[in-house]
């Protein structure tokens, strides 16, 4: 965590100066969490936003449009509303529980949101394990939608809860199956190294047949394990009101909610990162102004998050039962075949390099 | 190794977890506690061997390894724990251990 | 600063551990328990293993953590509080937990560790090399009777979990053939 | 020659009996018959082919017959006090193994006729096979100790065929009886054969009858209470030999032991476990002549005599059938008794010995010709009782020639079995004894007598009105009859001492004229009394006993001997004797046992706490353990 931000490094300077070692880190570490918070509010409420406006676009409907400028306050309008609202709860809850769910998965979500490169010099933490990182804390995410669906003392919710755990616990092993495949590639786990591997092509293009394949299979599990449709049997709201926060309500609604979008954000962040050169501009056009890279990198991290939202509205909802046989009977053995097919072109050196 | 931190200091630690962990395999009534309990204790030796190995033998990876190898077995311990538990739970309805006792009848 | 974050890990290490085995809620104590390995995890991060400690993360947290939360989830219902063990015997475990931790503090502190100053980074790829050795020292064989392992308790749960059912299908099947 | 290949003849029928016994429930009755009568055929193919090798081919050297003993050493106490189990051949033991094949090979074919039907059909079977296993087992014994062994197998066996018919109170509580008087005389045996170990330091037959061995020359080294130690010994053991064979005043079981199924009675009361105690005397037969010079031979002789007068007359007034055959069994087994002891060791002074023997072996033929024909006769009218019977010529013609050969055995009228054996005996006690001589003869006249009083009863005098009409029993019945009618007429002819002599040397054995007519016209006397009396029906027998009256009454009652038994072990043993140490024994020596144990009860009670099948208390323990071993150890360094 030492290893700051580099756009920090005059703020840094500057604090080691009026205070003492310690203190400056500690005040630098306060700093960070605060940005990251903003930007995980603001991608939070943007993504509420255009998640809204692709389903209006897609259902032919106009969408969000009053407040700002074609609606661009709307989700802020409702943040504020949700903020006003009373927290209501069920009677027999285990309160304790019911209460700490939501923080489970926001806080789950911002430790993921804090290894990934968002430019070169826009990241957090630069983890030399950075992958395995990533799929150990999207595992945890989990529990906390299980103890929001136990604690609510309420059989939809834990139904809804059940789900999602078989469902997460499933899809994680593809997710970490795929992101394997590429790390036979890449030789690395750390983000950073992983990008700069790609200087010599997208993960994409170097892999070919099977980092396609392995792209496919990740946004397919990726989209399950954040529980949005067609695999949000967690939350089906024909079937179970609203799935594990069906008794949740006010602001603690809104952090499962805003996890959810996080979540879809920060899968597509790392299928970014990993098959598409991150913060790398396409033939490095861009190569000399470093912060452009901010750019490139939510440029292709949104063409993603749309991907994942074109699927919302596009399949219609899967039974359980179909879900668990694709990942088990389907998704993994491909997925198994798949490594060692990446492993004979690692080995083979059949790896395409521009 | 953590700057500023003996290795008698997480020593001690560890020690007080395990204890702990023995504490609740003895006074706990309830199967699934009781698995935990011993999640407890193999935890705190699975840190006594990850810390001798860091302080005493960096250049070696035997103790990463060996806590490697602890945790994959207690993987597999949970995973047919659990499945017991619940193959007794659809028998007779309940984990507690007076329960169970039954079956020495 | 390390030394704080370690400080502040052990407490929250041992408050949780302790209220783990005591609480009276089920589910209460899984979480404890998952807070003292999300400690652990990071006394493995404080001490530079990271990849154990996402090890740690991964299996422990997100697999025994989620397991044991899933059995939580299926046998108990939540009104039900566990029960306590007599104060005589909670006494006595006490007492003789604190004596053994005696004599295992009495013994640590007793004896000179030959502890070596070493800032190494220990690699992913330096764990995979030595897991797959098979050179002296090489943990070839261990790994693949953990993986033989494994796998038969992937299938012994499976088939304990759901053995009687299959003997109740079998039955009806029976039946249903007569 | 080799005679190890002997012990399958009693492995046979213990197999067998493991098989019948294990598998009760699940093997078919017609089955286990089979497989009883196969087994049993196995043992007599072997013991006639053990019998042809023995005295034809490889036993006689020089006139003499050799002993051959295949052993094992079983316990080991000092170099020549040591129990063995093995096999022993000499001329006493293949004879007996012919007699037993023989009998029993009969017996299991003809069971499968009269037990048909039978509820514990192959239960029958298998006690029969677990009699045959133990009674060669006693034959082929090489020391003292493995026959005891076998002697108390063969008491159970006995116990268990006599008490057959378990739900008839009285068939239980005649087994019990056996049993009992048999243990007690068990008992004498018992002390006998420690006797003899103690003062010989050899249990083996081979030593202790070697006349020239120290057991027989060191005879007078010991005594007590005026006679010599071996003597009580063999007085004991005599004791044990009378219990079995039901010699006075052990006899009051026999009679009743004719609760079993007739080829019970056949087999074991008739033919092969009673004559035991005539086979122990002859085994130990050196040491009988030999110490103290036949002191305990004479007990021997007297003894024999004395029950052979007592049980004809009790068999003359008997109305059971059966119990007439058993007093005549017992009044036979006197005879041998007597003869044996009347007998000298060499050659033809030897004469008693052989012709004990040779009565053993003919006896045993017709007696179980007259047992089985008696069971076909009451499995024809279903009873026991001569007032049920009378014509039944007619209707048994096969039954009735066979009994009246076996009747004619016994009377020992020539040229059948028992003539020959009987004359010998008698010619026997004639050189020795004048006395014995004469109750002897007196007694051959009785059992003419009492056996044509019961065979005129039963096949001719007047018809009895039968409910269904008598019928001839099945083959598998006759069929045993018609063999052992054979072997009754034609045994008599076998020159026994050629085989079977005192001194294992053969010798010529002839016939003595004079004495022989005289036994002769005693039994024809005896005959034709029997068929003045009851061949046609008259009052002379019931004058008869009028004339007799109070005499009549006792013999009928068998002189009272088992209610003298009960008084004298009902108010005179138990009141005085047994209900106060019984008092005592369970007051404080049982209540001192209860009390340990119900301390050991109260203790466990209190500490099984501990096993509470807890893994936690287990682990507890474990914990607290290691704990206070860790500080006696850290005590223990930093001092």
């Amino acid at each position: 965590m030492t290893k700051a931000l580099s756009i920090t490094k005059g703020i840094h300077d500057w604090l080691s100066s009026i205070m003492s070692e310690n203190a400056a880190n500690f005040v630098e570490m306060v700093l960070i969490a605060l940005v990251y918070l903003g930007i995980f509010a603001i991608a939070g409420l943007f993504l509420v936003l255009i998640e809204r406006r692709v389903a209006a676009w897609f259902q032919l409907r106009v969408g969000p449009n009053r407040v700002g400028f074609q609606g661009l306050l709307q989700t802020m309008a409702d943040a504020l509303k949700l903020l006003s609202k009373e927290l209501t709860g069920t009677e027999k809850a285990d309160k304790f529980l019911y209460n700490l769910a939501p923080y489970f998965v926001i806080v789950t979500s911002l430790m993921a949101l804090a290894v990934i490169p968002f430019t070169q010099e826009f990241q957090a933490f630069d983890i030399n394990i950075g992958i395995l990182f990533l799929i150990a804390i999207s595992s945890i995410g989990v529990i906390g939608i299980l103890l929001g669906g136990w604690s609510s003392n309420n059989k939809f919710a834990l139904i809804g809860a059940m789900r999602s755990g078989v469902q997460t616990i499933s899809y994680e092993l593809s997710v970490g199956l795929s992101l394997l495949t590429m790390i036979l590639i890449t030789g690395t786990l750390q983000l950073s190294e992983i990008i700069e591997v790609q200087k010599n092509g997208w993960l994409i293009v170097q892999g070919h047949i099977p980092a396609i394949i392995a792209f496919m299979i990740f946004m397919i599990a990726g989209t399950a394990e954040t529980n949005r449709a067609p695999f949000d049997m967690a939350e089906a709201e024909s079937e179970l009101g609203a799935g594990f926060h069906t008794e949740y309500s006010g602001m603690k609604f809104a952090y499962f909610f805003l996890a959810e979008f996080i979540n879809m954000f920060i899968i597509a962040a790392i299928a970014t990162t990993v098959f598409f050169g991150g913060w790398l501009s396409p033939f490095g056009i861009t190569e000399s102004i470093p912060l452009l890279g901010v750019f490139w990198f939510l440029a292709k991290t949104m063409f993603l998050v749309f991907l994942m939202m074109w699927f919302r509205w596009t399949f219609p909802r899967l039974r359980v039962d179909q879900l668990l046989t694709l990942e088990w009977k389907y998704l993994l053995p491909l997925n198994l075949m798949n490594i060692v097919l990446m492993a004979l072109i690692v080995w083979l050196n059949l790896i395409i390099k521009l | 190794m953590i700057p500023g931190i003996s290795i008698y200091e997480i020593l001690t630690v560890t020690s007080i977890l395990f204890f702990i962990g023995v504490y609740g395999f003895i006074t706990r009534k309830n199967l699934i506690s009781i698995l935990m309990s011993v999640e407890l204790i193999l935890n705190a030796s699975v840190i006594n061997f990850v810390i001798i190995n860091k302080y005493l033998y960096p250049d070696m990876l035997q103790g990463v390894l060996f806590s490697l190898f602890i945790i994959a077995v207690a993987a597999a311990e949970t995973a047919l724990a659990v499945s017991i538990i619940i193959n007794l739970y659809r028998q007779i309805s309940s984990v507690e251990v007076k329960d169970i006792e039954t079956m020495k009848h | 600063m390390e030394r704080v974050i370690f400080y502040i890990l052990a407490l929250i290490m041992i408050v949780f551990a302790i209220a783990s085995v005591t609480s009276r809620k089920m589910l209460r104590s899984v979480i404890y328990l998952l807070f003292v390995l999300c400690g652990i995890a990071g006394v493995y991060f404080l001490i530079d293993y990271n990849f154990l400690a996402a090890i740690q993360l991964t299996v422990y947290a997100g697999g025994i953590i989620v397991l044991i939360i899933f059995s939580v989830l299926l046998v108990h219902h939540i009104e039900m509080e566990l029960e306590i063990a007599k104060p005589s015997k909670q006494i006595i475990t006490t007492i003789a937990c604190l004596l053994g931790l005696g004599v295992f503090l009495t013994t640590i502190y007793a004896h000179e560790f030959n502890v070596v100053e070493n800032s190494l980074t220990t690699t992913t790829a330096e764990i995979g090399t030595k897991l797959l050795s098979y050179d002296a020292g090489g943990f070839i064989l261990p790994f693949e009777v953990i993986s033989v392992l494994l796998l038969a308790a992937m299938v012994g749960a499976i088939i304990i979990a759901k053995g009687r059912k299959l003997e109740e299908r079998s039955q009806k099947s029976e039946d249903s053939s007569i | 020659m080799n005679f190890s290949n002997i012990i399958l003849i009693p492995l046979v029928p213990l197999a067998v009996f493991l098989l019948l016994g294990i598998f009760n429930q699940k093997i078919k009755p017609a089955v286990s018959g089979y497989i009883g009568v196969a087994g049993l055929l196995t043992s007599t193919l072997f013991s006639f082919y053990t019998a042809y090798q023995y005295f034809f081919v490889h036993g006689k050297i020089n006139g003499v017959y050799q002993t051959f003993v295949e052993k094992t050493v079983w316990m080991n106490f000092t170099e020549t006090l040591r129990i063995d189990m093995g096999v022993l051949i000499d001329p006493i033991s293949v004879m007996m193994l012919i007699v037993v094949s023989t009998v029993s090979l009969m017996v299991h074919i003809y069971s499968r006729g009269y037990m048909k039907g039978d509820d514990g059909y192959t239960k029958f079977f298998a006690f029969l096979s677990l009699f045959s296993f133990s009674m060669y087992g006693l034959v082929l014994a090489t020391n003292l100790f493995q026959i005891y062994i076998f002697w108390e197998l063969v008491g159970v066996s006995s116990y268990l065929l006599i008490g057959y018919y378990y739900t008839k109170p009285s068939a239980v509580a005649a087994a019990k009886k056996a049993f009992i008087v048999t243990r007690f005389a068990d008992l004498g045996f018992l002390i006998g054969i420690l006797i003899m170990g103690y003062y010989t330091g050899t249990y083996d037959f081979e030593i202790l009858n070697n006349p020239e061995g120290d057991a027989i020359l060191n005879w007078a080294s010991t005594s007590f209470m005026g006679l010599s130690a071996l003597t009580w010994g063999l007085i004991l053991i005599f004791l044990g030999g009378a219990g079995k064979s039901a010699m006075f005043p052990f006899h009051i079981w026999l009679p009743d032991a004719m609760e079993g199924p007739t080829p019970v009675s056949a087999l074991i009361h008739a033919a092969t476990m009673v004559v035991a105690g005539v086979f122990l005397v002859a085994r130990l037969f050196p040491l009988y002549y030999f110490v103290e010079n036949g002191f305990a031979l004479n007990i021997v002789a007297y003894v024999g005599a004395f029950s052979s007068l007592f049980a004809a007359i009790i068999a003359i007034t008997q109305t059971d059938i059966k119990r007439v055959l058993a007093f005549s069994t017992m009044s036979q087994l006197g005879y041998m008794m007597l003869a044996l002891g009347v007998s000298g060791y060499d050659d033809h002074e030897g004469l008693g010995y052989m012709a004990s023997m040779f009565h053993l072996f003919t006896h045993a033929m017709f007696k179980a010709l007259l047992f089985l024909g008696a069971g076909s006769v009451i499995h024809a009218v279903h009873s026991n009782y001569l007032k049920d019977m009378g014509g039944l010529r007619k209707y048994m013609p096969i039954t009735h020639i066979t009994f009246l050969i076996a009747a004619l055995a016994i009377a020992g009228v020539p040229p059948f079995a028992g003539f020959f054996s009987k004359d010998e005996i008698l010619v026997a006690a004639f050189e020795h004894n004048k006395l014995i001589y004469f109750i002897g003869v007196f007694v051959a006249g009785l059992t003419a007598f009492y056996m044509f009083r019961i065979y005129f009863g039963i096949f001719w005098g007047k018809e009895t009105k039968y409910e269904r009409k008598p019928h001839e029993s099945p083959i598998s019945m006759t069929f045993p009859l018609m063999v052992l009618a054979l072997l009754s007429i034609v045994g008599g002819f076998i020159p026994f001492s050629e085989f079977v002599t005192a001194d294992k040397a053969t010798f010529e054995a002839h016939l003595n004229y004079p004495l022989a007519a005289v036994a002769v016209g005693v039994g024809l006397i005896g005959i034709i009394l029997a068929w003045i009396f009851y061949k046609k029906e008259n009052d002379l027998a019931d004058k008869l006993a009028n004339f007799f009256g109070l005499f009549y009454k006792w013999t009928s009652d068998k002189f009272y001997f088992d209610e003298i038994y009960l008084f004298v072990t009902k108010k005179i043993l138990f009141n005085l004797v047994s209900a106060p140490i019984a008092k005592f024994d369970k007051k404080y020596v049982d209540g001192t046992m209860e009390g340990i144990g119900n301390k050991t009860v109260w203790t466990s009670d209190k500490i099984k706490g501990l096993q509470s099948g807890k893994v936690q208390d287990y682990g507890f323990a474990f914990i607290a353990g290691v704990v206070i071993i860790a500080l006696v150890f850290i005590y223990l360094w930093t001092n």
